[in-house]
């Protein structure tokens, strides 16, 4: 996948919708870059955005269409 | 007209059914009410088969034939199993060849040798069915000739109405013979 | 083609079935061959595509019913023909069609069964099937020929109930009607009465499927396609069409509304032709081929002084019984005719609740009833 | 896009509250969200990869139908904002067949489960392959008949655990993409929902491709098949996926022992052939064109 | 483990039916899952291989009913359990049972129904189906349990009524009483009788497979693999099992057999519970789950001095009529109750011949109906 | 063989007067002959060459069951002297399988036609050629349904007219021997009723191979599909096998332009897993070894 | 012993099914007659979920609860779902950490941290429905403590039934604690 | 077919049973050595035995198995 490329070195806006997330844990165990973490219920929560490479893993991976991108 | 029945009988393959849907068609030509319906054998082919025609001017109820006022039978078996039905002094018509026990029945009964005739005159025993309506129309008058010659036209495959009409009109002649030897007898 | 230009025509009934749904706007017709339909099939494969319309041979029967479904949807009026093993696999999609509203027709050519049976035998078998084939309550409209003319004309009616009451129509045909061919003069398309589907009068955004606004219990049908994007489910659903299995108000709701639909119409639905019933004393019930059979019986015990008449029912179900009651209530007795063990006689003993007596001349060997056995059976009764 | 607006009325999406907002939410019957499908359910990643595929082509919402089965799968059909069919079991693929026959101008997408499609459904599944017919058919096959609580379908693993294989599963199992091929399909894909990338890449091929295309994507069920296969969160079994797939370009480099119990991922078979809508407008065109002619003659 | 050797048992509706299946010799189950019957199957999965027995998950319906027929014909006591969509799948393959007379169990859970519908919500909405789903005159015998105990009881009578008359036998149960856990204490062994079919006397060469030297219709049946060499047809056939549907008057002979084997039994059938009826005004008819809220309606009311009886019918098919006019004759009214639109009521409506007032309490939301709705009902109606 | 005598004492066989007597009468049901197929109708050639196959083996004629769906081809276990099963449409292979499974000690054996086992059947056949199942299947492929009359069937050629394809067909045919290899059969071969004496040889391997075994064999229906398509009698269809059919291992030396409209026949695929009835055994004799053990510990 | 019933009500998943089993089986241990019922999501998993057991020690006819005497609530939802089905003065155990808006009900109301404890003591969330059988038993004595323990080791799959056995404790535990915070009141 | 060879040129019996043969013609036509040939009904007739080479195969492809070759 070497043609995701972090965009402009920009951090994204990782928006998690909590009414569709089901807190499967797929986002936070297969970031690449441990993005995210859980809260004591087991929500997901963006915990360093910072190292985000954009690869869209995440949003894409999600099963609940519950995980959205976005940046300038 | 009163109700008319009609039963051509013979086995699969021998054209019966269509026989019966020209007769039917031509009597509808005729300006007459007609009703066909068939038997098949259990598979839909081989075996006995017969065709039935219920002709009348006024409507047809009950369509099947019961006591057919004119039987046609093309082989043995048929008419073993039908010539008892025939109403009494109708008409019964059998292939001479194929026919070889002629039941006791009372009826006016005409032997031609049809499927040889087609063989012969036709070079073709397909056509024996048409040789037969050929036989049938031209001794009985059920229908119109013209009416059954322009059912015959219609109904048959196409590139194939020259021999078929060949074929009833070698029925045709066959019957004349027949009347005329009758008469003479 | 001298033939199409001319109204006299000699044919089959299933060929007359044929020409009736053309008449009614068939455009679609998924099937698979059986003994004795395949005529209709056969037919349709040559007639459909000069007209712009499908032909296909699917895999199966249940593949067909889907397929007759899935292009009604599309708004195209859409046909199967069968007969009873098919009839019995096409059952679960026709639940469907029923659950879903979705109009279509269903030919059943009967012939003798059960199982594989006599397949080139006629039988008036398949009655209660039409009507309990599928699992669970569902509204049914069934129609049943006695001519080569009714073949044509109650096919037009099938499209057009079907339409009408978004439901499932069947034909039963029977073998003997469906394979006698007889002179007809079929209706040009100024006597009929064409019926199609009301379409939803409201843009996208407004239309709920399910949601009934009129009177008559049938909701408008949109097109797939026509950017309705609506949701057709056999779960129970609510008015927009998504599915509400939690729910028991609803599911209340909405199979009362599919079983009135048809069965509160039974008055209006009813398509009966009587014949000499006003001052009958014995009255035969009969239907499809065997009408024909007890109409020749009445007017032979008539011609003997026999007050007898004939009640003949073009629709089976919903079962006219409200019609049989009246009559029931005025003779002494009534004898069902038909080629299976008394199906409909069971209809009619139920509607007549012990006011008249009810007798059964049943076949069910594969031959046609003749009038000889229904006319003894009218001397005896009488 | 009123339906949305109708379906966005109906509650609040949650979306709201967020900021956010995901660029297929117009693709959504969002009132229906969020989906039933369980925790960490590899349905919801293959419904998002094929709405993403959609996406990319820019076709028409309003042009295109999707037609499913029965099974937790086939329950997609109610959270897509198309003009969608939720049939019998096994017989998506028959009513499909039937919609697109009676107007080959929609889009016909068939999407549906291993147990729908190839159990139940199976004979549909060949027969639609056989005639080309220009219809997708995405399978989410998690292995397993989820909704009925994980009984083993004809694609479970010889020797997987469900509850009607108490023993191990001695059937063995379908290569779904080998029987489509052999049965006339002339697309055919396998993907993984950890692969979505690619996963989606294939959808946005098999929906462009004319004729029957076929894209298998490997689901996961944790509820059921993981549960039983000591697979134990979607995690774990998205990392099995990753394991286990091996690009079909990749394979054609590794030693075949190695492959002996990889699953290949990727574009499988892909053939031109005459489609069937197409012949059939033909066949009517040819009749027609007859009959004029037959009307000059006369 | 432990549970095995102590005849309390605490489960539910589909264990006891597979523990029934078992108990009367059932060896071979073919099955599809579907809720609200996939239990069963589950459990057979197990326990079958233990006994020597075979289990095997086919692809469909269709074929489930398919491979219980051919297991049969080699001797082995077959079953196979489904809901409402798969059982509609399973009819056309019922009337070959039916017809070719091979013994075997039928078990439909009923779900809400017509289609998908309601999958774990309860209905009795198929039992018309279970007498006239498949095509043409067919004999068919259907029993429905009310409790997990008659889950047992009642699949072994479905055994040895199957084995005894070579006829499909259907178990018609409810999600309810499948899904339903109960104390009970299952019969063992010596408690049961068990009916095994009767083999042929006779050696290979003067065996008729469909001769019927016995008066009670059912002729003896011979195994496959024991060089008999019988041929087996769902054709009409003679007595030798080849086809003969050339042939009106054995058809006439066969189907009439057939059907009479079982509703010429129709009193011998009649299983029956009647609480209470004797000096009954009213008596309540209820069957299934939908019996025990009539049960308890029942005895509310007489606590409340109304002189009420229940009429629970065990057997639905052959449909206790004459029983039910037997008890028309001497009481005022009768409330059928069922979770359908009035499928038991036509039959009860038919049998009473206007004797009786019958009323009819339905419930179609796919909830239980509940004892206050009958008791209402009975105060209405007294 | 009281059951022969039986039958001979219906009827004279007609062999009374010739003097000569063929081997396979112990086999025929010979009340029932002449058989109803027509004159010329190749499903004859192949139930001769079945049972040429079955007496070569040796096989216990008591021990053997044969089943049928519906067609004229499935009219053959009427005339066949063994314990006989004729079905419903299609589902041959279903019955087959309930009976193999409740005995398997009993040679289990499908005979039927191309419609029922690929149009209505094809899921029964490719589920069972899955399993790996037992059971032996000839398929009677005159690429017609006969039984109704001429219809054309998933295995008609494109192009080929029919009485439901009045304009030629567009569907594309099943390759029935690929179909059944991609769904897990282990024994396919295409023989022709014009090849008789190979079709036979072939016949006696797929009922010798343990797995599930399937031989198309072509046969002729002079009557439908000879009639419609320029092929005017048996032998002119008989001729046309002759021409078209090629044995597979002279087409791996053939240039594979002059293959374009051949039809392969002979052994096509072979291989060894484990067969169904025997895995099922070993579950059997496990979880009773299992049980008796566990009774051992408590 | 009348009539009781008391139906276990929260979200699928949280094994009230396997609770209502268990709890109908103790009393069969007691000698009682049990039903247990259920009803399931629209989909056998996820959504609100109920499981109703009645309790007697005559026949039970009508195997379903309408007026618990015993009403479980595990989640909100369920809360608000069938609290007011409640049998006047009947009892009504919340999960007091998932509930948080009680009904207005004439009962007696008991707000232990049912899934909290299980997380919290047991380490897992999954037990919860033990610890409310643990709880619901030692408050209202439906059953023996001893029948209910052996259903729980007879029903649960093999391995875990420590961790079951330790939560049913764990209820217990707490519902002793309740009871004297109640005495204290 | 190369090992099917003429049995010590020994004539074979050539039965064909009258009442299971439907004079299908294909003994007729596909006989390699023309042994047969049709009466007038269209029955077939044994014509040239002798220059019959025992191949079988009129045998094998009766459609009706109404033909058999027997011989010492
Ligand atoms: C005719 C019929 N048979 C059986 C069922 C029960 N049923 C519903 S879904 C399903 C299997 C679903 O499996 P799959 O297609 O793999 O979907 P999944 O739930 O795994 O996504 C079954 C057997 C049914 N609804 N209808
Ligand atoms: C459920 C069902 N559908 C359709 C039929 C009608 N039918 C009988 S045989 C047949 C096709 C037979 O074709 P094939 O299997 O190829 O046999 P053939 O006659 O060509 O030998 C059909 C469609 C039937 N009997 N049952
Ligand atoms: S985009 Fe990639 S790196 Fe960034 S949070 Fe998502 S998975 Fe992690
Ligand atoms: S992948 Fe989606 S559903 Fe799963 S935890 Fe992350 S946001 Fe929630
Ligand atoms: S049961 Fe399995 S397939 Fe169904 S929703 Fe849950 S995880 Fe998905
Ligand atoms: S119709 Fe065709 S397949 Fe059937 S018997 Fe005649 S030739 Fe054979
Ligand atoms: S054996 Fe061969 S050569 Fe001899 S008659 Fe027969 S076909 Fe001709
Ligand atoms: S091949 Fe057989 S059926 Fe045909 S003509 Fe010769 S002997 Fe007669
Ligand atoms: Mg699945
Ligand atoms: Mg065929």
């Amino acid at each position: 996948m070497a043609q995701v490329k972090k965009k402009q070195g920009k951090v994204p806006g990782i928006f998690i919708n909590r009414r569709w997330c089901k807190r499967c844990g797929i986002c936070v165990e297969l970031c690449p870059k441990k993005v995210f973490t859980t809260d004591t219920l087991g929500n997901p929560v963006v915990k360093r955005p910072e190292s985000c490479v954009w690869c869209e893993l995440c949003e894409l991976r999600c099963p609940d269409l519950a995980l959205k991108l976005e940046g300038e | 007209m009163k109700r008319i029945e009609i039963r051509l009988s013979g086995s699969g393959g021998q054209g019966l059914v269509l026989a019966g849907i020209i007769l039917a068609e031509a009597a509808v030509r005729d300006g007459l009410n007609a009703v066909q319906t068939q038997s098949y054998g259990p598979e839909a082919r081989g075996g006995a088969s017969k065709s039935e025609v219920v002709l009348s001017d006024l409507d047809i109820d009950y369509p099947k034939v019961i006591y057919p006022d004119i039987l046609l039978a093309m082989t043995q078996e048929a008419c073993d199993r039908y010539a008892a039905d025939l109403q009494r002094d109708g008409i019964l018509v059998v292939d001479g060849r194929m026919v070889v026990k002629l039941p006791a029945v009372q009826a006016r009964v005409y032997r031609p040798e049809i499927t040889n005739l087609a063989q012969e005159r036709l070079g073709n025993r397909v056509v024996a069915n048409m040789v037969a309506l050929g036989f049938i129309v031209a001794t009985t008058g059920v229908v119109s000739i013209d009416s059954l010659k322009s059912a015959v036209s219609d109904r048959v495959p196409r590139g194939t109405q020259e021999l078929n009409l060949k074929a009833v009109e070698a029925g045709i002649t066959e019957a004349v013979r027949w009347r005329e030897n009758e008469r003479e007898n | 083609m001298a033939r199409v230009n001319t109204r006299t025509r000699f044919i089959q009934g299933n060929e007359a079935c044929t020409e009736g749904a053309l008449a009614a706007g068939m455009r679609f017709f998924a099937g698979y061959p059986i003994t004795p339909s395949t005529e209709i099939a056969e037919i349709l494969a040559e007639r459909l595509p000069r007209v712009g319309g499908t032909f296909v041979q699917m895999e199966d029967e249940i593949s067909s019913m889907a397929a007759v479904i899935g292009a009604s949807l599309t708004g195209v009026k859409a046909m199967t023909a069968t007969s009873g093993p098919g009839f019995s696999l096409k059952q679960e999609n026709i639940g469907f069609a029923a659950f879903t509203e979705v109009p279509c027709v269903i030919v059943n050519v009967q012939r003798k069964g059960p199982s594989t049976g006599m397949p080139t035998s006629p039988a008036q078998g398949d009655v209660m099937q039409a009507r309990w084939g599928t699992h669970g309550d569902h509204p049914v409209i069934a129609l049943t020929p006695f001519s080569v003319l009714e073949a044509f004309t109650l096919t037009v009616e099938a499209f057009n109930l079907a339409e009408k009451y978004r439901v499932p129509v069947i034909l039963l045909m029977d073998e003997v009607i469906a394979h006698m061919r007889e002179r007809v003069e079929l209706p040009g398309p100024e006597d009929l009465e064409i019926v199609d589907r009301r379409k939803p009068a409201v843009k996208p955004g407004e239309y709920y499927p399910y949601d009934v606004e009129e009177e008559d219990g049938v909701p408008p049908m949109a097109v797939f396609g026509e950017g309705y994007r609506f949701h057709v489910t056999g779960l129970y659903h609510d008015a927009m069409g998504y599915p509400a299995t939690g729910n028991p108000r609803l599911a209340d709701q909405l199979i009362r509304r599919l079983v009135r639909k048809i069965e509160g119409r039974v008055e209006e639905l009813t398509m009966v032709d009587e014949v000499q019933t006003e001052d009958a004393k014995v009255v035969v019930v009969a239907y499809g081929s065997v009408a024909r059979s007890a109409a020749r019986a009445v007017r032979l015990a008539r011609e003997e002084g026999y007050r007898v008449g004939l009640f003949r029912p073009k629709i089976i179900w919903p079962f006219p019984a409200p019609r049989v009651r009246k009559l029931a209530a005025r003779v002494e007795g009534l004898i069902v005719t038909e080629m299976n063990m008394g199906q409909v006689f069971r209809e009619v003993e139920r509607a007549v609740q012990g006011m008249a007596k009810v007798d059964l001349v049943s076949r069910v060997d594969g031959e046609l009833i003749t009038p000889v056995e229904v006319l003894t059976a009218i001397k005896e009764v009488y | 896009m009123p339906t949305l607006t109708r379906q966005v009325s109906r509650g609040e999406t949650g979306w709201e509250e967020t900021g956010g907002k995901p660029g297929l939410l117009g693709y959504l019957r969002t009132g229906m969200m969020p989906h039933l499908w369980c925790p960490g359910c590899g349905h919801g990643i293959i419904m998002g990869a094929f709405l993403r595929a959609f996406d990319r082509l820019g076709w028409d919402q309003d042009e295109t139908i999707i037609v499913s089965g029965i099974g937790c799968s086939s329950r997609v059909t109610g959270y897509l904002d198309f003009d969608t069919l939720h049939t019998t079991h096994g017989r998506a693929l028959a009513f499909a067949t039937g919609v697109k026959l009676a107007n080959p101008k929609l889009n016909v997408i068939v999407l549906a489960g291993d147990g729908d499609l190839a159990a139940i459904g199976g004979n549909h599944l060949i027969h639609a392959a056989r005639r080309n017919i220009n219809i997708t058919t995405i399978c989410f096959n998690n292995n397993i008949y989820g909704m009925t609580s994980g009984q083993f379908s004809p694609v479970s693993p010889t020797g997987s655990w469900a509850t009607t294989t108490p023993y191990g599963s001695i059937d063995r199992p379908f290569d779904l993409c080998e029987l489509v091929r052999a049965a006339g399909g002339t697309y055919v894909a396998r993907g993984t929902a950890y692969h979505v990338r690619s996963l989606t890449g294939l959808i946005e091929k098999a929906l462009k491709h004319k004729g029957f295309s076929f894209v298998e994507a490997l689901s996961q069920c944790p509820t059921y098949f993981g549960r039983r296969n000591q697979l134990h969160n979607a995690v774990d079994m998205l990392l099995w996926q990753k394991e286990h797939a091996v690009n079909v370009r990749a394979a054609t480099r590794m030693d075949p022992e190695d492959l002996r119990d990889k699953i290949l991922i990727g574009e499988l078979y892909r053939s031109e052939a005459p489609e069937y809508t197409e012949e059939y407008a033909r066949i009517r065109e040819q009749v027609r064109q007859k009959a004029r002619e037959g009307d000059l003659v006369q």
